[in-house]
């Protein structure tokens, strides 16, 4: 059987591992249980960094699980090309561990905020936005104390011009992100970071009001099975 | 313009599991030889007067009302020099 | 702490040397009496550790001796229920909820330590339950959280409120607990009193519950999670049993820190635990710590536990023995298991990083034996401590001005001309008004399995086939992570039931200081019909008793007389009580807060997806009101807010209406037959329609009576409000008719205002502006 | 044993809400005087050993990577005495 598999790290304090390992399985590809204690990505075709407060969110949102061995093994695959995404915590982590540029901080409200954000797709080239249409509207729930996106004057100059920018805030702006970024890749695109959750938004019933999430783990899967 | 520091940190005897967090880490990361580490906050204040004994004593009111919560977190204020 | 200091190495045999020494029982808060008793039952008088276990154990927040004899009627009044699979006593009651699942849910208080210091006694609220949940062998799947303050606009609330909401977002939302639902109530009784009600719900498979009990001589006694500091010390007698007037600023016990992260790990190290069948038994350690768990899992077993106290794990090592038995450090857990099995709990311990210390062993004996420094320091009989502290019958008599309270009718209060202006005052007021500013902080969506949070009148679950706590998938998700071979093993993301449960929790203290008993009855009546509207059907309860001082004969008559409607109740509508808890004292100097029985209500839906959202959900629709409305003003939220008064009785609280009621809402959304559904409550109609409306911004146009202040305004129970397909309209009135429910026609939804006609048109943005600024303009 | 402490603020570019939420409040508090407020964290250090050269070399180390992330946070190491 060649179905594309997903890894899912589990760091003590992530919360989001399971609902990411639902909506992998929903699109019809394998979830494969990564333990931030071992050195082992299990020769997965690519990574999902669930959210969560790993370490209990202690010292600084993903400063502690940067470390941990298993990121000993993905920063390298990533730098080497494996597509990663990494949501809230997780993109909070892909920063700490600097395979994105910049930082996310406190919100600007200083309130933990959960709600269903509008949001634009900027870049459907991407490992993990391709099934989705450049500037298509989607909507997920987003859920953080910690989402608001800084880096400097060029970082962010390179981001807008390089199309690293990957996900944008429509409508009221949640956590006082600049330039309303709510997620970014690396400069090959392999690397994706977001605030908002997919995994919450792939089922009619429960979760958000939408299943707009879908998409993320669609794109994964084609990406796979048509390389 | 001068700048006053107050230093707010858990009274020793209430639980920092943030520091408690760090200090856990410290030997993964290679790092050994501490004994204890705790967190706590640091607020740097510019007034726009000199830092004279008026203003001192009404940084050491802020720090007790609003700064730390005195209920459970000891404070500190300095001048900076 | 000198006091404590200078009996610090006080011994049994010290004890039975020197008969005469004066003990600080009173200092502990234990009278003269229950002293004697202590020392009837050993023979000889208590060492210091003796004391201080017997002073927490007999606590009022521990033994429940001013309520016991009244909380009796839960039992002996309980409806048959063939769902209920543990009932009150254990650390929460467990429900059968079909297909081999079972529930298991309780709300518990911390209102003192929230009022001392809000962020962390609401915190530490959560931590305590979700505990309570975790060791009776579930999976905790969702919290609640039922809140009152003092009035919206003073200093303190503005101090208490947002720490309060920060505390529970933040220990609720690291542990990955949706929040599901809960309740903001302001009333200026509750200054200097604010209650803090925390409730989770947990998912076990029917066969899995743990229980807490330590049978088995030989068997290890393993204390495991968070080591012991002076938390709290006294705080389970000293915080719990006096005003806080009376407590000296000396001995105010050291705030308790929660560690969420830590309680996160422990949590699926219990799982994981339990996964792996290591587990004989498991107590929490809440309020009275090691000497709550020790005493109570050794009565439940063979009855003798020993225990080496210097073995137990400190973050203070200046710690004395008596500090150590009377801490309330957060985050600690306490096993029997056989001694076979302890190299492998250690493992799963080491694995998710959760400290684990064997501290003693099972006997059987029939004696707690605690050593210190090589000495025997408490030698008791555990069940004296556990189960056999005093009962009051404390003296109750009706309050004085009671008579005079329920005289004092709202007839006599002028009416509004211009309803459209009350409608808008009463939809901003702080109680009416959106709590966005609340339930925005708060996680709903994690573990994906939320089907209805805030707004919904009840929240609503998923059954999903992975929060087994020991079955085939949880233990495959769980385990491919280290430990055993798990090369290559995906997690599948096992397919989720299509069943599901629901929970809301009510509470009315105006209505309750009208009339306790109706007022209690009028809490569960609510809980339940916030459940029947979504279309689950309610199956039990759970319960927090908030009140003022057991020592006043007032508050004790407030008190038997809300347990007596409660228990009653229960027995009308067949649900039983499954567990609940008590807070006393909640009283500034001889003010008692309104006697506040917060009622929670669990119930089961077949399949989610005949679940019934909350208003109305698209144009076009028939819009009706079930159940009748009378003039009842009592309590009501338009006599608090536009006149500020208080008095005459509240709405009748008619049982097999109620029933009837659920019945139809139950059996209809079965049937397919309801669009939006909604109940009505504090504002009546008025406010029923308005938050129809502003559930997706669709308006209605609707017809009333000759009194259409009334009909808006008054809060007769039993009613809720439905919107149905136009072609399934004529069914649904005839299920009405066959449960005897009266459905009156109102109107239609559509549009972009909700109009009643010839009375008020006001344009949905309207009511929303009103109803979200509020909070903001209040809380920033 | 010694004590070591870390200063960890936020770089001056870089916004800071809590340090402006509390100097919004200050002057609805009576405070006045005050032009800005700066909030970061202070961590104190227990060592094992002495604070000898190697000692707090180490512990910059761990300010480098651990305790400020340096892509918005600046901090300053110095011992308590
Ligand atoms: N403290 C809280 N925590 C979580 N949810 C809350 C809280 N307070 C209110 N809610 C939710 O907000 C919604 C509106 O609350 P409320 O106006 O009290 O409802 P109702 O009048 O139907 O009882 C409900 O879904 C309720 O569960
Ligand atoms: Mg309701």
């Amino acid at each position: 059987m060649s179905a594309a598999r997903v890894g899912i790290v589990t760091f003590p304090g992530t919360l989001d591992d399971q609902d990411a390992a639902r909506a992998v399985h929903l699109v019809g590809a394998e979830a494969v249980p990564l333990w931030h204690a071992d050195h082992d990505l299990k020769g997965v075709d690519a990574v999902f960094l669930p959210g969560g407060f790993s370490y209990g969110d202690y010292l600084r949102c993903g400063a502690i699980s940067r470390f941990a061995p298993l990121m000993d093994e993905l920063i390298p695959a990533a730098r080497a090309g494996l597509p990663v995404l990494g949501t809230c915590n997780g993109f909070q982590i892909l920063c700490e561990a600097h395979l994105l540029p910049g930082a996310l901080t406190r919100n600007a409200s200083l309130h933990y905020v959960c709600r269903d954000q509008r949001l634009r797709i900027e870049q459907a080239d991407t490992p993990w936005t391709g099934a989705f249409a450049p500037g298509q509207e989607i909507t997920l729930p987003i859920k953080h104390g910690e989402g608001r996106y800084v880096a400097s004057a060029d970082t962010l100059a390179a981001l807008e011009s390089g199309g690293q920018v990957v996900v944008r805030y429509l409508g009221d702006n949640p956590n006082g992100s600049l330039n309303d970024i709510a997620g970014i890749s690396n400069e090959a695109g392999n690397v994706v970071g977001l605030m908002p959750h997919p995994e919450h938004a792939v089922e009619e019933l429960v979760g958000a009001p939408s299943t707009d999430g879908v998409g993320f783990f669609t794109s994964i899967l084609k990406k796979l099975v048509n390389t | 313009m001068a700048r006053v520091i107050v230093d707010v940190m858990l009274k020793p005897e209430i639980l920092d599991p943030q520091g408690q967090a760090i200090a856990r880490a410290l030997p993964r990361l290679g790092f050994s030889g501490v004994a204890e580490v705790r967190q706590g906050k640091r607020f740097e204040i510019e007034l726009d007067g000199p830092a004279d004994e008026a203003a001192i004593a009404d940084v050491r009111k802020m720090a007790e009302t609003l700064l730390a919560n005195t209920v459970i977190e000891d404070y500190s204020v300095r001048v900076e020099g | 702490m000198s006091e404590r200091h200078s009996i610090a190495a006080d011994s049994v045999q010290r004890a039975a040397e020197t008969p005469d020494e004066q003990m600080p029982f009173a200092e502990l808060g234990m009278k003269q009496d229950e002293y004697d008793r202590v020392k009837e039952i050993l023979g000889r008088r208590p060492t210091g550790s003796e004391l201080a276990i017997y002073s927490v154990m007999w606590s009022e927040h521990c033994s429940y001796k001013s309520s016991k004899v009244h909380l009796k009627q839960f039992a002996t009044k309980a409806p048959k229920s063939e769902a209920l699979l543990v009932g009150m006593g254990e650390n929460a009651g467990v429900v059968d909820i079909g297909d081999g699942w079972a529930a298991t849910f309780k709300i518990e208080s911390h209102n003192h330590p929230s009022y001392v210091e809000p962020h962390q006694g609401a915190a530490t609220g959560v931590g305590g339950i979700v505990r309570d949940i975790m060791s009776m062998g579930a999976r905790p799947i969702a919290v609640m959280d039922s809140l009152r303050f003092g009035g919206a606009d003073a200093v303190d609330t503005r101090r208490v409120l947002p720490g309060v909401v920060e505390g529970i977002s933040h220990y609720g939302n690291c542990l990955g607990l949706p929040n599901i639902g809960g309740e903001v109530v302001f009333d200026p009784c509750y200054i200097g009193n604010p209650l803090v009600n925390a409730l989770c719900v947990g998912l076990l498979r029917k066969d899995q519950i743990k229980l807490a009990t330590a049978p088995g001589p030989g068997n290890q006694v393993v204390l495991f999670g968070a080591s012991t500091g002076p938390d709290g010390i006294g705080g389970a007698s000293v915080l719990a049993s006096a005003t806080f007037e009376d407590e000296s600023h000396a001995k105010r016990p050291a705030v308790q820190v929660g560690d969420p992260f830590m309680e996160k790990l422990l949590i699926e190290c219990c799982l994981e635990l339990y996964a792996a069948d290591v587990v004989v038994g498991i107590q929490d350690l809440g309020a009275a710590g090691v000497s709550c768990a020790t005493t109570e899992l050794a009565a439940k077993g063979t009855g003798g536990m020993r225990v080496d106290l210097n073995l137990v794990p400190l973050r203070d090592p200046s710690l004395r023995p008596e500090e150590i038995l009377m801490s309330e450090s957060q985050e600690r857990m306490m096993a029997v298991v056989r001694p076979a099995d302890v190299p492998a709990f250690m493992a799963i311990c080491e694995k998710w990083d959760v400290p684990a210390t064997v501290i003693g062993e099972v006997t059987d004996t029939g004696r707690l034996v605690m050593t210190w420094d090589g000495e025997t320091i408490v030698d008791i009989p555990p069940g004296t401590a556990a189960d056999e502290g005093p009962v009051y019958e404390r003296p109750f008599h009706e309050p004085a001005g009671q008579a005079a309270l329920n005289i004092d009718s709202p007839d006599r209060l002028d009416r509004p001309t211009d309803l459209r202006a009350t409608l808008l005052q009463l939809l901003g007021s702080p109680n009416l008004a959106s709590k966005e500013w609340v339930t925005s902080q708060y996680d709903r969506y994690v573990r994906s399995n939320t089907v209805l949070a805030q707004p919904a009148d009840a929240g609503m679950l998923r059954i999903s086939e992975r929060w087994s706590s020991g079955g085939e998938s949880e233990a495959r998700a769980n385990e491919p992570r280290s430990g055993r071979d798990h090369e290559h093993e995906a997690i599948d993301g096992a397919e989720p039931t299509t069943r599901g449960i629901a929970l809301a929790t009510d509470g009315n203290g105006r209505y309750a200081r009208l009339d306790p008993y109706a007022g209690a009855q009028l809490a569960l009546a609510e809980a339940y019909r916030n459940v029947a509207v979504t279309g689950a059907k309610p199956l039990a309860v759970t319960n927090c008793l908030n009140f003022g001082s057991p020592e006043d004969p007032e508050v004790m008559w407030q008190f038997a007389e809300a347990v007596r409607g409660l228990a009653d109740a229960c027995k009308i509508l067949g649900v039983p009580v499954t567990g609940g808890n008590v807070s006393f004292y909640n009283q500034t100097g001889t003010t008692a807060i309104h006697p506040t029985p917060v009622v929670g209500v669990l119930g089961v839906i077949d399949d989610v997806a005949k679940r019934v959202r909350t208003g109305f959900v698209a144009e076009g629709l028939r819009v009706a009101l079930l159940g009748e409305t009378l003039e009842e003003f009592g309590g009501s939220e338009w006599a608090h807010v536009a006149h500020g008064h208080l008095g005459g009785l509240p709405p009748v609280a008619d049982l097999e209406a109620e029933q009837a009621l659920a019945t139809v809402l139950v059996e209809a959304a079965r049937r397919g037959l309801l669009e939006g559904s909604h109940d009505l409550s504090d504002g009546g109609l008025a406010i029923a329609l308005a938050e129809s409306c502003l559930a997706r911004g669709v308006g209605a146009t609707v017809t009333l009576g000759e009194d259409p202040f009334v009909e808006l305004f008054s809060e007769s129970a039993g009613r809720a409000l439905v919107a149905v397909a136009p072609e399934r309209f004529e069914e649904f009135a005839a299920l009405c008719g066959d449960h005897e429910v009266p459905c009156h026609g109102l109107g239609v939804t559509g549009g972009t205002s909700l109009v009643v006609e010839g009375v008020l048109e006001v344009p949905v943005s309207e009511l929303r502006d009103r109803h979200s600024a509020a909070l903001p303009a209040l809380f920033g």
